[in-house]
């Protein structure tokens, strides 16, 4: 064997590329995965359902009606898509953003309401629904994913499990470890990297050296996937291969989805101490709704008032979640008490008899 | 019935309890092939194959983090950290997820897991091979930690933490794994989680300790008792959620206390105890509650450790200077 | 001088000790372009250049262990960790790692940080944005943990913090950052390490406190006082080591204690300082010490939260029982 | 732009494989680094006393005149040469097993023997000798050597920062965090993972699931490499030329040097238990002590009376710094107060004064 060259990052970006079949005008770049017309619309549909979902929560959180909340502006595509192409028996591990993709598997509107409303309801999926809780302490929530699905495949399950995380979280050790058991032990799990450009103030390039996020694939042996995550064909045609790999008990995929936050961090974030008004500009012309829409018309599957009316229902979806949410009652004040073990301890029984709450301010 | 160490014990616990139920299964560092460093698991993985008995990369956050995901998929995962030394990089996973997971679901999801993890010093380690971190597991909501001091103990605390439907810390201290060899049933028999055994009987001054000491406070009772000082001493098993009754019941009949352990005496799990007296019981108590504890340094390397962990002359000590205060 | 929020006071502390000494680095989450999620370090990246105000990559561990690194060749890092909870996935750094540099080399290198870390709850923050771990940092030798009340306190705490050869813990009550304003020195002055204050002088009771309870312990002082009370409070300011000979000198003179904190109760803070008493002062202790605290679970959702965190009326209910019994 | 083809650990392992200029026989397979002779015959005499050291250590383990001990043997040539290549005014962060690499920073081979033997100045290097103390925990002394390399660029020194870890330690997450900021930070530090072929019983195939552990770099665009750990010329060039970038300012370099474990984990270990017979017999032929004296015969450098002089040379050696360590008084029982903060707080005077020593068992 002879000296080999020491391999540059400059490989690597060779190597990965964002994988795009509709571009920023919503002219197809390349042979589309055979979809039905019905499901692109309801694409198309569900992600307007995201983004006024957004809107409402934005002007909800500045009226002080929520608490601090987390937009998803932007990122529809990735959520709604990866979403649908998961069953519903199979499993979802969302972050704090994810409010589109767990939507669509099953969450009620009326619940990621009361999730940033601070109610310990928004926090739990109705029993039916296969979403796990989402854990705030950034990926904290990978390991368990990895967990569940090597789990189902030792259960001998022939399911897929799909976990979320943005550009950020691929910096935490946990996120590591997770990536290294979920090849060693090739659990049944696509992992989708939402690139959205920023950790709160943090941009993508000083995150990390690497030239994609895809190649931290690599580190693990797991089969990796960069893709235009504005785009919903190229978006269908990745995700819906990995999680079939995974499936047939082929491994784990790491998907990097490259995608973009328009809004703020949360709405306690200003953007404009870091971000420049240009590069939003430039970024909105990238707008997954704008693109799915466009390419809808160039079908001859949406006109104009049709999709007047997408947006009409779902601000009316949007209105009576919401009148929902508040109509939910609080919770017990002493709630807390009685979800920390199975059976209150003796220190936790004496305590919850001599709790007093306190009065409103 | 064999009489068994209580690394044995352990041993036998694991595989009957993998026995009675298809979803325990066993993973960490070096536990099937080699059977893990102290041989705890040795024999599993022939038993019961490498879908249960795993073998995994050396990352801590990554074997609790991945049994916090198993656990919530309805397997019963009993994970080994090599050293208590090496929860550090899983505290995180531990106090953050694994004791939270209900708490964050409101009880739609829960978390049993077993996390078995050997501690304590005097075995001639290197550095962080002999913490003792009960303390802050003990103020961490939402897990449980358990040490045993016998080998009968061992298997019956063990079975209860894998029956229980929360995430249970299983310390193993190191110095009692093959020092001691007792009966232990075979099949399974379970030791209540959350209830303190009087291990020896006494009325002039009851000694608190659990786990790695309790041999030690057993010997120096018997050493007061040829002094005429009559020593009760409570084994605590379970030191969260501690039994508090227990303790108290005994205080009120000695009105005198020394608590043992060999973690570092500052907001150690000895402070806990002292400061349940402090509030329960002060009209009882007739000497300071006094704490035989290691001092407040890091553990120190094995050239000194004997001068660390509290010995049977220090209980002793600090139960003559109880009495006669 | 300026009357300055405990936020801005923090902000000039950084930038007193950024400009008299060139070894100081900030570094963390958004602290540079942003000034930080609170503003603590406004203004410092302009000031001071990119090499000395760093935006690091979302690591809490990579954060303190590279901060180690530069600490042991000669700089006096600053890190930002931007909650308390997030503290976790970087315990093993800061105890296992920072708090040993010291004792594993037997002095030859050292470990001066300054981790600042705001803590506390009742600012309607999610989970894990409200934890009080000072606790598990004073089980923990080898590093300090100190926490201001004031914002005079706080410059004059971290620039003893910033000067201290060692590893230091500044905890950061979030609640207190924009709720009080006071006059705070311009340059550069330091409040010494290891030294209880009493804040306010009595002679029934003593409340011991520190950090995020102590504006809440004076109000409950000041209502006791209306009913003829007369209430010492003690802010610890530095957590740990503990001055136990201010909190004695108290209790001797007052033979009554109460100790708030919102960390869970038990093995908590509190726990050490009723054990103190109970060791040193149990023949002038005339009532149970009693401990006013976090309930023992999690930190709650916001909805809740008010009634989780000791609040005046509970405070005051336990000076009543204390003075009663 | 066209969907590409996801990316495979085969691809990898087409980019990655080991440097090697000296193979198994003590022949060259190419070019030469220019070495002086006089080097050569160092370094082997320096691989000879890592040897002899090891033996004798483990010899007195048996005796039980030394407490844990993990040899080296398989792994000078890495060790030695790398160490070799590093500036005495430059920095090591070595790990438990790296014996000889800090025999030739400068650490006395008596201060070697009273590190297993428990001794607290055996954690302690000269204070002219820049060696880090040794973390018992694996990967956490990884983000100090980043961090100090770190300020030493933020000083405007042109000094290149060396660490070493083993194959196991890249599956924690500090392995990870230390990287990543290695690579956004670009600062001048060399990296080389001992990849012995074993984490105590793990084998390096499960801890892992990629190809190469060379290829984690990418994850961080981290110039990468692997090196045949026991060939001596191309550890020298691949060191070499990568503290040289470091010193340059061209950042970070990350080495998989491939070598070999030919004892047990430490002398607590039985490997037995878990690798085979014929495993360790081939490998034995790959031994770099082997290797290196078959060169420097071919080159002329060395006759069978030098080696065996070397051997005794080194034996003697050996055995005078034991006899120096086995003089060193024990340390004061106390002194493990002195060295928690720079001055004792009330707390640690109170229990200092208070210490009794226990007698010896
Ligand atoms: C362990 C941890 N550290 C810090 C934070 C604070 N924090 C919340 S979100 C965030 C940035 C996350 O960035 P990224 O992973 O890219 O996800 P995004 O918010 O962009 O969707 C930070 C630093 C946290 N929640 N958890
Ligand atoms: C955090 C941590 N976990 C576990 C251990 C126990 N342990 C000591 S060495 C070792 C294996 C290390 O393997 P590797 O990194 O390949 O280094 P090698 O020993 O082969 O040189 C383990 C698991 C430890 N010291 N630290
Ligand atoms: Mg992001
Ligand atoms: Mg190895």
């Amino acid at each position: 064997m002879v000296a080999k060259s020491r391999s540059t990052t400059k490989d690597a970006s060779a190597r990965y590329s964002p994988v795009q079949i509709l571009n920023s005008e919503g002219e197809l770049t390349g042979p589309s995965p055979v979809i039905k017309d019905e499901q692109l619309v309801r694409t198309l549909k569900l992600m307007i359902i995201g983004r006024s979902f957004d809107q409402r929560a934005l002007s909800l959180q500045r009226q002080g009606r929520i608490g601090t909340y987390a937009p998803i502006s932007g990122q529809e595509a990735v959520q709604v898509v990866s979403s649908l192409c998961l069953s519903d028996d199979e499993w979802m591990f969302p972050t704090y953003r994810d409010y589109a993709a767990m939507y669509v598997h099953g969450m009620p509107l009326r619940d990621l309401f009361l999730y940033p409303m601070g109610h310990p309801q928004g926090g739990r999926a109705p029993e039916s629904v296969n979403i796990y809780a989402i854990s705030i302490s950034i990926a904290t929530h990978l390991p368990h994913a990895v967990g569940a699905a090597w789990a189902s495949k030792i259960k001998g399950e022939k399911k897929a499990f799909m976990t979320y995380h943005g550009d950020g979280a691929t910096s935490e050790g946990d996120f590591h470890e997770a990536m290294n058991f979920a090849g060693v032990f090739q659990v049944p799990l696509v992992t989708i990297c939402e690139n959205n450009g920023w950790a709160i103030s943090l941009p993508r390039e000083r995150q990390t050296h690497s030239e994609t996020i895809a190649q931290k694939g690599e580190a693990y042996g797991v089969a990796a996937v960069m893709v235009d995550g504005n785009d919903i064909l190229a978006l269908y045609k990745v995700i819906s291969e990995s999680l079939d790999r995974a499936r047939a008990g082929d491994g784990p995929t790491f998907i990097e989805a490259v995608t973009y936050r328009l809004g703020p961090h949360t709405t306690a974030d200003d953007p404009g101490r870091y971000r420049s008004q240009e590069e939003l500009e430039e970024m909105k012309l990238k707008d997954p709704l704008v693109r799915t829409a466009k390419y809808l018309r160039g079908l001859g599957l949406l006109s104009e008032s049709e999709e007047a009316e997408m947006w009409e229902e779902a601000k009316s979806l949007v209105g009576d979640a919401l009148k929902e949410a508040e109509s939910i009652a609080p919770p017990n004040p002493d709630f807390f008490f009685d979800h920390v073990y199975a059976e209150l301890t003796p220190n936790l029984l004496k305590q919850r008899r001599e709790f007093v709450p306190e009065e409103a301010e | 019935m064999a009489k068994l160490t209580m690394v044995q014990a352990i041993n036998q616990g694991l595989k009957v309890a993998m026995e009675s139920n298809p979803d325990v299964v066993v993973l960490g560092e070096d536990v099937g092939r080699d059977g893990g460093v102290f041989r705890a698991t040795e024999g599993l993985l022939d038993l019961f194959g490498n879908e249960r008995v795993v073998d995994t990369p050396l990352s801590e956050s990554g074997i609790l983090g991945t049994s916090i995901g198993m656990a919530v998929y309805g397997l019963r995962p009993v994970p080994e950290i090599q050293f208590m030394g090496f929860l550090y990089p899983a505290f995180d996973q531990l106090v953050s997820q694994a004791a939270r997971i209900r708490t964050r679901s409101t009880s739609r999801f829960t978390c049993p897991i077993t996390l078995r993890v050997p501690y304590g010093g005097n075995v001639k380690s290197p550095e962080l091979h002999s913490d003792s971190l009960e303390s802050l597991i003990a103020h961490s909501p939402g897990v449980k930690i358990v040490t045993p001091s016998n080998p009968y103990d061992a298997k019956g605390l063990l079975l209860a933490a894998i029956s229980d439907p929360d995430p249970v810390v299983f310390a193993e201290p190191l110095r009692l794994y093959r020092s001691i060899r007792e009966e232990v049933p075979e099949g399974w028999y379970q030791i209540e989680l959350g209830k303190a055994k009087v291990a020896r009987e006494g009325s002039d001054v009851t000694v608190i300790s659990w786990g790695s000491l309790l041999p030690t406070c057993l010997r120096a009772a018997e050493l007061a008792n040829e002094e005429g000082t009559s020593v009760e001493v409570i084994d605590l098993r379970t030191v969260s959620p501690i039994d508090a009754e227990t303790i108290l019941r005994s205080v009120v009949k000695t009105h005198r206390a020394v608590v043992v352990h060999e973690a570092p005496k500052s907001a150690g799990l000895g402070a806990e105890v002292a400061a349940i007296l402090a509030e329960e019981a002060i009209l009882d108590l007739e000497a300071p509650v006094s704490r035989v504890t290691g001092y407040d340094t890091p553990f120190p390397l094995p050239v000194v450790e004997r001068s660390y962990v509290p010995s049977d002359r220090r209980v002793l000590e600090a139960i003559r200077a109880c009495i006669k205060f």
